[in-house]
């Protein structure tokens, strides 16, 4: 049976047959964001997973920092920052299996790290080495996504691909608030739902893309009302609440899984940092606004629930930062070695055999090499 | 071995029968593309297609170019060989960014790890009546993005050959198909297709001592024709099919204008900017002193193509061709 | 004041002080396609409207026909039709005021004609000659767009532009079912909202994009449910029943004209002919299913209507005929006439002046033309 | 009349001068883009605009290019002259079916009744650093366009009147603006800017009689340095920056190699396919007889653009054109 008839073949029927060919109330978000800390549905959270992802929004939160610090001694040639973010990135992360797939944005290394990526390997991109300093099927984690939003039909694609291999495969792909705005986005969403296939796509709203705010992105009650429209359901939750983040992609994930389709997940967050190092942000928002989402840092939402509830002592606070400064002595002693980069190598993969014209070119850079190198250069 | 009598095709169901033969061979190789499931695609390239393999196999998309090309690019990441249909040339521009930012440079930016098995067929060029945007020569596009390999078939064989090992290529292939060939017919044994031929070699179409006619696609048999014209004027030209245009046969291209010192570049796309530049400044950068005379273009007027009651003065005829190769200097040479 | 300030800024707030900011129940459409004729509502709409409905329907029809006739005779090289239809096509231009814009798709040939524009004008395009026949600036019709969707952002644009100068200008675009999953669409809605345009989208969910039908289409309950998505409001009407189309389409264009933001609506109606007359639609619908579509003509059920409340007499009906096959006649009159056109206009408007490459271009063509006036070509 | 000093500018500073004036001038001139209003862009070029002349004349967009080039011409059609920022030059792709489909065609599917004068902002190019996507040399598309005028300036001066020019323009015209010659810097006197010259001429940079480099944009400069660098070879180069690639100044380019003798092209772009091949086309097409060697090509490689640690090895510099230019056939000739 194809994809097609599991669905229910559509036939179209003059108005007075008329029926809705899906219903539309189990698509709609709720009014408001969905949370789970400080609220009565964390007691019946798993405290193993809760703790997890405390240790991981710890060394998440060193990870950015630690990257923003390289920008500064120049061995990273830029960074945006994932500061206030780390619930989304993490949860992301988390929520898929081994064999699912990651679809990262050019914002999410952090994402791509708490897949199992190497740090250093996850930002040649950013150093200005190669693009992709990973192999994307180690960890099944696509190349990260520059162009906006062009990442969403890819994942759309492999999802499906895997699911007509018969491969028990979910792809989960992330895009900021600004790239809904593209045409790709609502070309990836519809093709999924159309497809049915088992994609979860993650909008992380926080709020700006570069200095444009939200309300100039869109008019929209929320963009997880733009599921409706596909005719797939629409999740909004708040993109601090680790355990909310985690939860309700989890469950869009076995959805996906459970041959459901996609699901569109909105998670309301806030970027703290600048767009990247070389944006200053306080050309177009205000301390007072950045403020008040400190209050509401994800660390803190679930520290205070930790807390509160024993499950978190000195010793696991100490181990968890042990464990994020090893990783950041790490990364910064690594990346402060000078990548070896072979110029030769910008033939090497153009095309899987070099073309005759490559050749030619490559004959070329290699006698301007041999000149620079014998000092015969002009 | 039995000898089967060559049967005459059209290069548009030499098309499909590669088609059917690369699924019919790989699994992996799946169609999709706006109608080409249940109604075989608007020019029948895909007919029946989706009824032998399957709608899984050959699947009507959504209405959306970018999104074809951009689930396909994640199709191929996954293992699959995916064919996509452009309906025209024009509708192929929505698609441009996920083909310039993601398939040309994928296998690239992943240090070889991703190569991106993509064939895209796009019906191109003019000479078929059509209302604007579904006459364009969109070639040069195509041509000035590495990572990409472009072929547009001129002869139903070339049609067959080229479309296999487009499809068998681990790269990203631009299959351009002359729109105004697809009714073209040849002899042909669909029983036997051609061994396909790699990617990347031009083939003499006619041999010829006074001049060389380099083309490709919709404008080859335009220039065979041409050819015997000359005739009449004394004039013994030689006619070259580029097939591929990138990579580029130099060799053989540069073979030829060697030997008959004066070339023309003839195609139906618009003159600046367009494919006949490159041809003509790598063919004078190799062959400057076998020229009697600089090699020239004839092309299509630099304009958006034209209604259809118009097209015949914009594209390229044997009398544009030969206008030409009488401005190939012969005085100072010959 | 600027637009911006008008709709009132936009500050991200943490989701514990989270606020929907547009309620989005007034904006999701109703579950069944809104109608008049033949319910209760007819009785409210004014005679008059509908009598003029009705003569524009019988005289779109026969435009129709004799359109496709033209086919036959080789006069047209290809024609859309729109038989089936007509109520929307009709609808729309009834419902702008002359100051207002109509964004046609390559298939609303009738709504340019029903606007005013002359038939023969209208159809240069598909009869081979210049594309554009008329002046768009004359009857305030953009050119046919042919590129699916793309005619979208242009009427956005040109009613932000006309609201910018203080101009009280609608502008409506007509686009068919499968042009709604084309990004264009979706960022053109999107500007539209956030601009809060001046702008009436209208989708003919005619069934079928060529040969694909809506369930390859979307998975979404109707396409209308795509409007809550951009913060527009979505309305379901039956696209056959004309006083429903056109109530809704003038409710949305008021809407417009009075600052209240964009709508989309979705005419639910059938391609009762095949895709042009170069397509066989028997290669993927039943004759079953147009046939309950032909039982829900648009000229009959209005036909119907008017009847029955003792609004149409034989003298009013043989009037629409006269109308409608003098029309024909001088179409088809006009039609045999084979235009001139000068080759020599290729150049003419490629630029405000030809560039020196054009003009050599232009020489070269001049000297074709004199050779072969002369007979001495080749 | 007082006399105003020279003052040093960059080139971003005269395209904000310029974009000031026009809006000033004309209030029809419209700028929209994403990031344009309260930020200025992120190059700044359109700092303070918003803050002067409302957000309606200088809009922040929702993050989408179709949109923004889709609507612009929208707002074209109504009488306004919309200049439309793209971010980035790979940034452009999501609106090229617009561009192509669209902007380029209005006028002529109109029998000239609905212009366009639509500005096309486009920072391109690479050499400061850029990760994937923001270092391409996309001149070959717009090239590639009938109806589009592409004009790209060297010089801070240029930058202003080209930009003017642009906007003044009926038709659409593509700013390329080569992003890593912002900051340069230049005596310009904003209080009386030059006049605007017409959109398609050429400028000897440098007069030479040994031969002509021909190149425009961001490589204006590294030829000039090249050209210095040549005398002490013995080489006497002439630089003619091209400011305009459509409309393309034969006059100029073709007098200057006619001098000369011998060319070079030089440009960031690929090669295949790139504006070197038409460039060095027409020029041979013309000179033919004054050529004492082919036109050369100098030029980015053939590959997608490479990360910033190896860029330098891509980029056309000083030493790969005199090498271009040594090959030259000085033996033959001179
Ligand atoms: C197609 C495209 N257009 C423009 C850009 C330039 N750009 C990079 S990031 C950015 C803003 C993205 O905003 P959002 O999607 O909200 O993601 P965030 O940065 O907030 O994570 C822009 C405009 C781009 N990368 N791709
Ligand atoms: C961008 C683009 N892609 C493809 C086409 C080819 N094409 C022409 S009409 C059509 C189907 C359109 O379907 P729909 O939008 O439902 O309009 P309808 O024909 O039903 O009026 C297609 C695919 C096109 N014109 N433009
Ligand atoms: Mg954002
Ligand atoms: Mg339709």
């Amino acid at each position: 049976m194809t994809v097609m008839e599991q669905r229910g073949a559509y036939r179209p029927t003059p108005p007075p047959a008329w029926q809705p060919r899906t219903d539309p109330a189990p698509l709609l978000p709720d009014a408001e964001p969905y949370r789970v800390l400080g609220t009565e549905r964390a007691a019946k959270a798993d405290p193993e997973l809760l703790r997890r992802l405390y240790a991981q929004l710890v060394f998440g939160r060193r990870y950015n920092t630690q990257a923003t610090a390289l920008t500064k001694q120049g061995r990273l040639a830029v960074y945006p920052s994932t500061t206030g973010q780390e619930a989304c990135e993490v949860a992301a992360a988390l929520a898929l299996a081994d064999r699912d797939w990651l679809f990262p944005s050019y914002r999410d290394t952090l994402a791509v790290v708490a897949r199992g990526v190497d740090p250093v390997e996850a930002l040649t991109l950013l150093r200005g080495d190669w693009h992709t300093g990973y192999d994307p099927y180690e960890h099944r984690v696509a190349p990260l996504s520059t162009p906006l939003a062009t990442q969403l039909p890819h994942a759309v694609g492999l999802a499906h691909a895997a699911r007509l291999k018969g491969d028990d495969v979910v792809a989960l792909a992330m895009v900021g608030d600004g790239g809904t705005s593209e045409g790709d986005f609502h070309e990836a969403l519809n093709f999924a739902a159309v497809w049915q296939a088992p994609v979860v796509f993650l909008v992380q709203n926080n709020g700006f893309a570069i200095s444009v705010p939200l309300a100039k992105q869109t008019a929209a009650p929320s963009l997880a009302h733009k599921a409706v429209g596909y005719g797939m359901p629409g999740r909004l939750v708040d993109g601090n609440d680790a355990a909310a983040v985690h939860e309700v992609l989890t469950d869009a994930v076995r959805r996906a899984r459970e041959g459901g389709g996609p699901t569109l997940v909105e998670a309301v967050t806030y970027r703290i940092d600048a767009h990247t190092n070389a944006d200053d942000a306080t050309r177009y928002r205000g301390d007072a606004e950045v403020e008040t989402w400190r209050e509401h840092d994800p660390i803190r939402l679930l520290e205070q629930e930790l807390t509160a509830r024993g499950l978190l002592d000195d010793d696991a606070r100490q181990r968890a930062r042990d464990a994020a400064e090893t990783m950041a002595a790490d990364l910064r002693a690594r990346m402060n070695q000078d990548p070896a980069l072979d110029p030769r190598d910008l033939f090497a993969h153009v095309y899987a055999e070099d073309t005759p014209q490559l050749r030619e070119q490559r004959a070329l850079l290699e006698a301007e090499l041999a000149a620079e190198q014998e000092g015969t250069h002009r | 071995m039995t000898t089967v009598a060559l049967k005459p095709a059209t290069m548009a169901q030499a098309l499909t029968r590669a088609l059917r033969d690369a699924m019919a061979a790989d699994p992996a190789v799946h169609v999709l593309g706006e109608d080409v499931g249940t109604l075989g695609g608007v020019f029948r390239v895909t007919d029946g297609l989706a009824k032998e393999f399957g709608e899984d196999r050959c699947t009507d998309t959504p209405l959306a170019e970018a999104g074809i090309l951009g689930t396909a690019v994640g199709m191929a990441m996954y293992g699959l060989r995916p064919v996509v249909e452009m309906q025209f040339d024009a509708f192929a521009y929505p698609a441009f960014e996920q083909l310039i930012s993601h398939v040309a440079r994928m296998r690239n930016r992943t240090r070889g790890r991703m190569p991106l098995p993509v064939t895209i067929r796009v019906p191109y060029g003019g000479g078929i009546g059509g209302v604007e945007h579904h006459s364009d020569s969109s070639e040069a596009y195509y041509m000035a993005t590495p990572g990409l390999h472009v072929v547009t078939p001129a002869t139903v064989a070339d049609a067959y050959g080229l479309l296999r090992a487009a499809i068998e290529s681990d790269d990203p292939v631009v299959v351009l198909e002359p729109k105004r060939l697809y009714w073209s017919k040849d002899t042909w044994n669909p029983e036997d297709p051609q061994p396909v031929d790699p990617i990347g070699r031009a083939v003499v179409r006619r041999a010829g001592s006074s001049a060389t006619l380099i083309t490709y696609g919709p404008s080859v048999p335009v220039c065979l024709e041409a050819a015997e014209a000359a005739r009449a004027e004394g004039w013994d030209l030689e006619v070259v099919d580029l097939r591929s245009l990138v990579p580029f046969d130099d060799e053989t291209v540069a073979a030829a204008v060697r030997r008959t010192g004066r070339a023309v570049v003839v195609h139906e796309s618009g003159s600046f900017g367009g494919p006949g530049g490159e041809i003509a400044a790598r063919v004078t950068e190799r062959c400057f002193h076998h020229l009697e005379a600089p090699v020239l273009r004839v092309a299509g007027f630099d304009i958006p193509y034209p209604p259809p009651m118009l097209e015949r003065h914009h594209l390229p005829g044997v009398d544009r061709i030969l206008d030409a190769v009488a401005r190939l200097q012969w005085e100072a040479g010959n």
